[in-house]
């Protein structure tokens, strides 16, 4: 049965997403991608219990042996990233009830969103190699669909670069796949640990882990290859851009964490330490880049960058304290982040414009709007109590435990800089006056698409509240996470040992 | 015996093929060099396959390659006219040079 | 030319791809070729009862196999020769044959015989446009194709 | 397209393309072909189709839209995964029934959810291919 | 033939780079699928590429006799080869849609989503 | 020279010759100058690979590659149709609206 | 300016009376141990909070968070009565009480934690709530500026705390201040310099130390009892209450001595004659503040009795006058609509009680006998003689003294009993509300004055115990000393005040004309954010230019060179070319693929663009069949036909491969195609030129028949082995139908030209 709570959290989306396709035309599509959410949700808090009742569990698709079968494999990391994904789901479906027009509904929006999810949540619990890139690819897709729907210029536009990009870096992802079972035979990534280990052309593994750290880094948006996220992550609807904000990239980066973890440990004072230099980079280059916007959602475009940084910097770092920054800063990510773009869409709904030029008087007139941005936004900003602060702290800690003290510099420094842009979003969208004089009073939006837009902007702050208030369970969730993946034994014999 | 009859059908559809396509190349205009690449590649395919029929020998096989050659023999005059139709409705009627 | 007819060639066109002429292999072609033409009857609607004439069929087809090595060994020849010598132009051949499949009939193996391509039918079906690789005498050639291919294909399909 | 003669040959090539497909599908387990093979080969049939009498005519052909199709494809190949569960098995577990005996030698042939899956694939291919097709076709 | 086949793709790999450097949206499509089939061919060639039988079990035998190409990059190839192709065709659509509305294949002129004067602030 | 020594021997020639038909083909396939020359190579390629198939089947002894043959016997004509098909459709457009307007593709370069 | 209330507003509302009520509870509640510490020591709370992370939330009750503790209940719950009234009927009222309040409570967490990091979280929650109190009008854009500026000011010093902290406890094994102080001075530890100046940083920059001051003055833009609450008796005290808390810890050595002397004493003196300067009695008040909290600094540079006596018994002074004053000024300004010093006179007739409120607080500040201000200064002198380089503190604590005595006059004398100006309103006295808090505020001051015994039993000896981390050490408090050197002192400075007073005016001229030569902190901070802004955007603009090309050659630039760099610095042979056993037939495929490949590249027809890519997909197919892979042979071909038959569709729509515009960038595409294209070829060399393991492939073809139940192995992996990969490609391949489709049939019914509007209509 352990097999099957592997397996209902990609299969439920699929499910969903194959019937609200059929059904679309009805309003019932987005009921049942609704109900789907939330049967997703179920189904990963499921999974997270057996988890956190037997520690690494893996099951075989198909009943073939691992390595030979595709192995499903949840440790810490993996269970927490589909949990988180489920949340962002559900909250962004709900969000799409108010948002969506039914024009995008007949287009397939739900189906689009559904197997959005599903692709993620494949990727976070694939124990295969190239079942990994198959993952990548349903969610590529996906993104790239709904990216466009609705197809303004502007979408269009941003299309061009996101698929373009991404389609190099999956490219470059998949000959990497190719070039490593050509040196190892095998595609598994518990089984490649031990094979990687044993090549004995070590300078070639090396090579190889480097072709993966690009193609992973296109997908994870750092730098110098984050081009395509700010190019397009202010062009889609509200919902889409909340939850590729919340997840896309993060897909990267846990990749990026797998692999660099658990394969490619060989060499880390190579690739880790080319990382730390590219993290601190990333940092520094997306907040700067937020700085200079004045657009909503382009300085939250940016921010994504900036945070990546923080991410892979607590990989690259590779303590137990970093990774386990690195895990908790995931988290804690996804969930301010989308919900900082779903604070754009009311935002947008109420003052008719992203461009802060051309907005205001949020504070005066939707003071309970307001409250909700603060809480993700300083967050962001790394403010105690929140969620975001502990994230930072860890890494900050982490790299002063390791006398890095540029490194900490720039991770607190850039923490800074985050301040500046979330204050300027308050500043020229809440506090400062509409420079038309409008009053963008909330209840102007009728209460069908008000509420569903508000619910889950509620939800995901106070979850941001109660992680920051009561960080405990999950700082020791991260702290088994990072340990999992600092020393992966328990990972490898669960999955090469899974029974048939 | 049978191995020298499969060696000429082999050359002959060998020779038919590559002739073909020097035709197409060598010929003066389009429509004349579509009947070195309908007919005589056509011919060359249809050699070979017939040598490969003798060579797999079964019942079998034999049928594969006779539902080959008639697959082809029924695609590849479409195939050209459909070319032709082209070429004649885009430059011929109109006396100037197809544009693409 | 019925569905009977099609859903036949279209069993034997199965056994003959999957290389097994046993009664279920042609069960199985005459019931997957059944579907196929129930999902293609828009295409096919043609319920004309015709007679095949087997010994016209043979008849033809060898004429035809003939015909195109003749043809290809013309073709090849003007090639290879150093020279090329050919006056190609294209003629109108008058078309008394109705039927699709015997047009295309016609036309695919006026295309494999020597010297002649089938270019295009005019809409009304009456003129067959014909591309020449030798037309000395384009009357004789209209003449020769009635005489030899259209009215060997007519006999294999009359009723 | 109105070319006679194209049309005349669309008529056979697009039962023997579609029947083609469908041997490719099932021999496919044995023998070079498939789910993918046969769906692509059936895609062209339909494109074929859709060349000699129009997108519109050769959807209507189908009966059922072609994102339909390759999204009910999707649902059985699903399924054909989640009958395991039934079984005890893990996702995606072949299930194999042997008509007429006990095993692959004494049976006279087999029921298998790999094989539904692999239809599965086969309509999923066909009707998203189709679906791409069909709609470029109309925009142009 | 792995040697042979790695200069193959070198080739490919650089024409597709070529291609997709260049202005026209076209190019860099036609530079994607240069890097489709090149990335196919160094998963088959990373399997190994062996000269013989077709990975398929005799009509009554258990294994293949003799040696036969490695099966598992083929279908690995064979997968990704129709994602490619999903791809790419959804990619062609982007490519045209984007024609219709812009006006333009130039990359450089398509400057809707990043406006040349984005970056300055409208004080 | 024993009966077998001279297939294998034509073998090898037959492959030749069809290579060099291919390389052949591909001239003009290059050369154009009209997209129906393109399309003529083309065609003539495919009915080439069906060749190739053959032979290569007979060579390495193993039929299964007719498989591929009849694939290409039955579909390769497709690509052939669909470029006519689009000479023709192209043709028409430009004879409907040869001035430049907002919906036809901009012309100059040489295709 | 605080926006003007409605005097007939109600002001009892639930808002402010809970937070009233509150506040006034725990003043209460902390008073219960006014008695008990001095008595019993320090009383303790203990949550664990994050036990993982060493975190707790452990509060610590000793003197100094008494002292501090008192002050903030004690002052807030008159601030917000006060303010209750003084904003009855603001729109926002109910968010400025919740901020206060919330101010109130962080400050109290920041004052009472015993764990650094729970510290820290208060601290920064201080900086959060006071940015929102800042900017509470926030439709002045001057308000926003104030506040960010104070916020990233502050915010930047806490995170260099933070950094400290993290430090502190990764070097001395804990995060418990008591039990880091009860360790002693950890100046012995190597890195004790650098956590000293991140500390330092923290504080400096809290309590607005030059050259980080400048945010305080400006912080005045918030409503007046946020400037009486905040300015005086909180959270620039933070830092202050800061450096007095690890006094233990980071005292000891010359670099706390001498940083903290020479800051203390430059704000201080810097701030008097900037206090001189003003006409706005608010901003007068606010460099008051600043002379305060540089005194304050100096003297806890001190390690003796007196100087730390001194130090706790002018912060208690300075709390009590300055809220006091502050909420006088904003019953005038209240009152009469004005705060400038020139005008303003002779309200005393008219506002008798806030007039002897002012000169009861004034009068402490001046240092006047009985007020407890007048012991402080005493004090002072007394711990100045035992500092280091005590003349220096001497001078400098005399000038300061003599600027405060000026500006007692100038505050709290000339408004009420100087000559009457042209005032812009009738002045009446302030509502009881408000006038209730100076008028307390100054008899408490008077009272610690009159009862120095008490005052020092209950809250000054206390204090300094938990300062000097040891009972009985301090300076006593006495109303009379003896004539001895701190009275000499004290005179001397009472002389040269009322000299300083006499002669403002002028002064304030000459000062004006000083400042504008000056560098101002303030402008600079505006060419700073402008700079900082300028480099944002021109590094934005060189990454993020909006050109595709120039992302997706950086892309492949970034892939050659993390593969070039690798090999440079790793040890690598070169690869060897293996063309055994490669026959025509292959040396044909490939020339033939890579003549394909060489016309798509060179022509600028796109159909022979299109059959070239067909004869590429050809050449590979041939490939496959070369190879024995007909499944995948088979789909390649198909594939490949689907995409000539699509392209030939849409290609009918689309524009020609024109080559517009410049082209030179193309050699340098050309050189980089050719690098990638390398380090391709180099890598899957190496890769092939290496052994296979074939354990996978053997198993596959081992059990495909008599265990998977197929003959075709490449099918048996697709649709069992690996079922769940071909499940997944399914789906790509659906999802892309989908998307295209979506994209060519949804766009047609968006309008033509279409706002970012068009796309999300309401239903
Ligand atoms: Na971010
Ligand atoms: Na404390």
């Amino acid at each position: 049965m352990t097999s099957w709570l592997l397996v209902m959290p990609i299969a439920v989306p699929f499910a969903t997403a194959v019937l609200a396709y059929l059904m679309r035309r009805a309003p019932a599509g987005r009921w049942i991608s609704l109900t789907g959410s939330v049967l997703s949700l179920v189904a990963s808090i499921a999974l997270l219990m057996a988890v956190l009742d037997e520690g690494v569990i893996a099951a075989q698709m198909s009943n073939w042996d691992a390595p030979f079968g595709i192995t499903l494999v949840a440790d810490y990391l993996g269970v927490v990233m589909v949990v988180i994904t489920a949340i962002t789901g559900l909250a962004t479906a709900i969000y799409a009830l108010g948002e969506i027009p039914e024009r995008l509904e007949r287009l397939g929006y739900h189906a689009l969103f559904q197997t959005l999810i599903a692709g993620v949540t494949g990727a976070f619990l694939t124990g295969d190699l190239f079942n990994l890139y198959v993952w990548f690819e349903v969610m590529l897709i996906s993104s790239f669909g709904l990216l466009v729907l609705g197809g303004t210029r502007e979408q269009l536009d941003a299309g061009i670069k996101y698929v373009a990009l991404n389609l190099v870096s999956t490219l470059i992802f998949l000959s990497g796949i190719g070039l490593l079972y050509g040196v190892t035979g095998t595609l598994n990534m518990a089984d490649l640990r031990d094979a990687v280990a044993n090549s004995e052309d070590q300078t070639l593994i090396t090579v190889i882990a480097m072709m993966f750290m690009v193609g992973f880094g296109v997908k994870a948006g750092v730098f110098p290859l984050f081009f395509w996220l700010p190019a397009s992550y202010h062009t889609p609807s509200f919902a889409v851009s909340a939850v590729f904000a919340g997840l896309l990239t993060k897909v990267g980066v846990y990749a990026m964490m797998r692999m660099f973890t658990l394969v490619f440990v060989g060499d880390i004072g190579f690739t880790h330490e080319i990382l730390i230099w590219v993290s601190l980079a990333t940092m520094l280059t997306g907040v700067l880049g937020a700085a200079a916007q004045t657009d909503f959602r382009k300085i939250l475009s940016f921010h994504i960058i900036s945070q990546i940084g923080y991410m892979t910097l607590g990989l690259a770092l590779y303590t137990p304290l970093a990774l386990m920054g690195g895990v908790f800063y995931l988290v804690h990510h996804i969930i301010v982040k989308a919900n900082l773009f779903l604070v754009s869409g009311v935002a947008y709904k109420l003052t008719g414009s992203t461009d802060l030029n051309r907005i205001g008087g949020l504070y005066k007139s939707s003071p309970f709007l307001a409250a909700l941005f603060i809480v993700p936004a300083f967050s962001l900003a790394g403010f105690p109590p929140l969620s975001g602060f502990w994230a930072k702290y860890l890494i900050v800690k982490a790299s002063i435990e390791l006398e890095m003290w540029f490194v900490a510099f720039i991770a607190l420094f850039v923490g800074l800089l985050t301040i500046f842009s979330m204050t300027k979003i308050w500043g020229m969208a809440f506090w400062k006056p509409h420079p038309d004089g409008i009053e963008p009073v909330p209840t102007r939006v009728p209460a069908h698409i008000r509420l569903p837009m508000m619910l889950p902007i509620i939800g995901l702050a106070t979850m941001t509240v109660l992680i920051g208030l009561f960080p405990e369970p999950f700082v020791q969730f991260a702290e088994t996470a990072a340990a999992q993946l600092l020393d992966p034994s328990d990972y490898v014999t669960t999955v090469l040992g899974a029974q048939r | 015996m049978i191995d020298i009859l499969k060696a000429l059908l082999i050359l002959g559809g060998g020779a038919f093929v590559l002739i073909a396509a020097i035709g197409i190349v060598r010929l003066p205009d389009l429509l004349t060099r579509m009947h070195a690449s309908t007919k005589a590649g056509t011919l060359g395919s249809l050699l070979i396959l017939v040598a490969l029929a003798f060579d797999i020998g079964t019942v079998s096989g034999t049928s594969k390659v006779l539902a080959t050659v008639f697959f082809l023999l029924l695609t590849a005059p479409i195939a050209a006219h459909m070319i032709g139709r082209a070429y004649a409705r885009t430059s011929v009627k109109d006396d100037k040079p197809a544009k693409e | 030319m019925n569905g009977f007819l099609i859903n036949l060639l279209l069993a034997f066109a199965w056994a003959a791809m999957t290389g097994s002429f046993g009664l279920g292999t042609l069960a199985t072609g005459a019931v997957l070729g059944f579907f196929a033409l129930w999902l293609s009857a828009p295409l096919t609607g043609i319920d004309r009862l015709y007679f095949l004439r087997s010994y016209r069929v043979v008849r033809l087809a060898l004429y035809f196999f003939w015909e195109l090595l003749l043809s290809s060994v013309r073709v090849a020849w003007d090639v290879v020769r150093p020279f090329p010598k050919n006056k190609p132009a294209i003629i109108e051949v008058p078309l008394s044959v109705k039927s699709d499949i015997e047009i295309l009939l016609v036309t695919n193996l006026i295309s494999l015989t020597p010297g002649t391509l089938s270019l295009d039918v005019t809409q009304d079906r009456s003129t067959l446009l014909v591309h020449a690789m030798f037309a000395d005498d384009p009357d004789a050639l209209v003449a020769e194709l009635k005489n030899g291919m259209e009215r060997m294909v007519a006999e294999v399909f009359e009723k | 397209m109105n070319s006679i003669i194209f049309t005349a040959g669309a008529r056979i090539l697009v039962a023997l393309l579609f029947v083609f497909s469908l041997f490719m599908l099932l021999r496919g387990h044995h023998l070079p072909g498939g789910g993918f093979i046969g769906g692509l080969l059936g895609a062209v049939a339909f494109i074929v189709y859709s060349l000699a009498c129009g997108p519109a005519e050769a959807k209507s052909a189908l009966r059922a839209s072609p994102e339909g199709i390759a999204a009910v494809g999707l649902g059985i190949a699903l399924v054909a995964g989640l009958v395991a569960f039934f079984f005890g098995d893990p996702f995606f577990t072949g299930q194999w029934y042997w008509v007429g005996g006990d095993s692959y030698e004494t049976s006279i042939f087999s029921l298998n959810t790999v094989l539904v899956f692999d239809i599965g694939v086969y309509l999923v291919v066909l009707g998203s291919i189709l679906s791409i097709a069909y709609a470029f076709e109309e925009e142009t | 033939m792995e040697a042979l086949t790695a200069l193959v793709v070198g080739v490919l790999v650089a024409a597709s780079v070529y291609l997709m450097l260049a202005r026209n949206f076209m190019r860099f499509l036609f530079g994607l699928i240069l890097l489709s089939n090149a990335a196919n061919l160094v998963i088959f060639a990373s399997g190994r590429m062996t000269k013989g039988a077709p990975a398929l079990v005799p009509y009554g035998a258990d294994t293949p006799a003799g040696v036969v190409g490695n099966a598992l990059p083929q279908a690995l190839v064979l997968t990704a080869i129709v994602i490619g192709f999903g791809l790419l065709a959804f990619t062609l659509a982007l490519a045209f849609e984007t024609y219709r509305r812009l006006r333009t294949m130039d990359t450089d002129k398509m400057r809707v989503a990043e406006p040349k004067d984005a970056d300055e602030d409208k004080k | 020279m024993s009966a077998a020594d001279f297939l294998d021997l034509s073998i090898q020639i037959g492959l030749g010759l069809i290579l060099l038909g291919l390389a052949v083909a591909f001239i003009r396939l290059a050369v154009g100058p009209t997209l129906a020359d393109r399309v003529v190579a083309l065609d003539m390629m495919n009915i080439t690979i069906i060749a190739f198939c053959g032979l290569y089947a007979i060579a390495i002894e193993d039929p299964s590659l007719l498989d591929v043959a009849i694939v290409v016997a039955l579909v390769g004509f497709l690509a052939t149709v669909a470029l006519a098909r689009y000479a023709e459709r192209y043709f028409d457009r430009e004879k409907k609206s040869p001035e430049p307007d907002a919906d036809k593709p901009k012309g100059g370069g040489d295709d | 300016m605080a926006e003007p209330s409605d005097p007939n507003a109600p002001w009892v509302t639930p808002a402010g009376m809970i937070t009233v009520a509150l506040t006034a509870a725990l003043f209460l509640f902390f008073l219960q141990y006014l008695p008990v510490v001095p008595r019993d020591g320090a009383v303790q709370w203990v949550w664990d909070w994050i036990p993982s992370l060493q975190v707790r939330l452990s509060f610590w009750l000793d003197g100094l968070s008494l002292m501090f503790a008192l002050l903030i209940t004690g002052i807030g719950t008159l601030v917000m009565l006060y303010a209750a009234r003084y904003l009855a009927g603001h729109p926002q009222y109910n968010r400025f009480a919740l901020y206060l309040f919330s101010f109130m409570l962080s400050m109290l967490g920041l004052v009472l934690a015993d764990n650094l990091i729970a510290l820290f979280v208060f601290w920064e929650l201080t900086t959060f709530t006071s940015y929102l109190l800042i900017g509470f009008s926030h439709t002045d854009p001057k308000s926003r500026r104030n506040a960010l500026q104070a916020l990233l000011l502050t915010a930047a010093g806490g995170l260099a705390l933070l950094a400290g902290f993290i430090l502190i406890g990764i070097t001395q094994g804990t995060f418990e201040l008591s039990q880091l102080n009860a360790a002693g001075s950890m100046a012995e530890h190597p890195i004790y310099l650098g956590i000293l100046i991140l500390v330092l940083l923290g504080a400096f920059t809290k309590s607005a130390q030059v050259p980080f001051h400048f945010w305080l003055p400006n912080a005045m833009a918030a409503p007046t009892p946020v400037s009486a609450y905040l300015h005086s008796a909180t959270m620039v005290k933070a830092g202050v209450y800061l450096l007095a808390r690890m006094h233990p810890s980071l005292s000891g050595s010359d670099v706390w001595v001498y940083t903290l002397t020479i800051f203390g004493a430059v704000t201080a003196v810097f701030a008097s004659f900037m206090a001189l300067r003003q006409t706005d009695l608010k901003q007068t008040l606010a460099y008051t503040t600043l002379m305060a909290l540089g005194t304050l600094v100096m003297f806890l540079a001190g390690s003796s009795g007196y100087a730390i006596t001194a130090a706790m018994t002018f912060l208690l002074v300075h709390s009590l006058y300055k809220a006091g004053l502050f909420l006088v000024i904003g019953i005038i300004d209240h009152e009469t609509g004005t705060r400038d010093a020139n005008v303003l006179g002779g309200l005393a007739r008219a506002m008798p009680i806030t007039a002897v409120a002012a000169g009861l607080s004034g009068l402490a500040m001046a240092g006047i006998p009985p007020f407890l201000g007048f012991i402080a200064k005493e004090v002072a002198y007394a711990g100045a003689l035992t500092m280091a380089i005590s003349w220096f503190v001497v001078i400098m604590g005399m000038a300061a003294f003599a600027l405060m005595f000026a500006v007692a006059l100038i505050v709290a004398w000339k408004p009420f009993f100087g000559p009457q100006g042209d005032l812009p309103r009738t002045p009446h006295e302030g509502p009881w509300a408000m006038v209730l808090g100076p008028i307390t505020l100054a008899v408490i001051g008077l009272l610690a004055g009159l009862l120095p015994g008490v005052t020092a039993y209950y809250l000054v000896e206390p204090a300094v115990a938990a300062v000097m981390g040891a009972p009985d050490v301090g300076g006593r408090l006495k109303l009379w000393a003896g004539f001895n050197l701190p009275l000499l002192l004290s005179v001397l400075t009472f002389a040269l005040g009322f000299v300083l007073y006499k002669v403002h005016a002028r002064l304030r001229a000459m000062l004006a004309d000083m400042e504008a030569r000056a560098i101002d902190m303030d402008a600079s901070w505006d060419v700073f954010l402008d700079r900082f802004m300028a480099l944002a955007k021109g590094q934005t603009r060189v990454i993020q230019t909006g050109v595709l090309r120039h992302y997706m050659f950086v892309t492949f630039a970034v892939f050659a060179l993390s593969v070039l760099v690798t090999l440079i610095l790793r040890p690598a042979a070169a690869p060897f070319l293996d063309f055994t056993g490669i026959g025509f037939v292959e040396w044909g495929i490939a020339a033939l693929i890579i003549a394909g490949t060489v016309l798509v590249v060179l022509t600028s027809s796109r159909i022979a663009a299109l059959v070239g890519l067909g004869v590429v997909g050809i050449g590979v197919a041939l490939i496959f069949i070369a190879y024995s892979a007909p499944d995948v042979a088979i789909t390649q071909i198909l594939v490949e036909l689907l995409v000539v038959v699509l392209l030939a569709v849409a290609l009918l729509k689309m524009p020609h491969l024109d080559r517009t515009g410049k082209q030179t960038h193309r050699p340098f595409d050309a050189g980089l195609a050719v690098l990638v294209g390398g380090v391709t070829t180099w890598v899957l060399l190496r890769v092939t030129n290496a052994p296979f393991d074939r354990r996978l492939t053997d198993f596959f073809e081992a059990s495909s028949w008599t265990e998977a139940f197929g003959r075709n192995i490449v099918n048996v992996i697709l649709v069992d082995f690996r079922t769940l990969d071909t499940f997944g490609e399914i789906a790509v391949v659906i999802v892309a139908a989908l998307g295209a489709y979506a994209l060519l049939k949804g766009g047609q019914k968006a309008p033509p030209d279409d706002t970012p509007d068009a796309t999300k209509e309401d239903r």
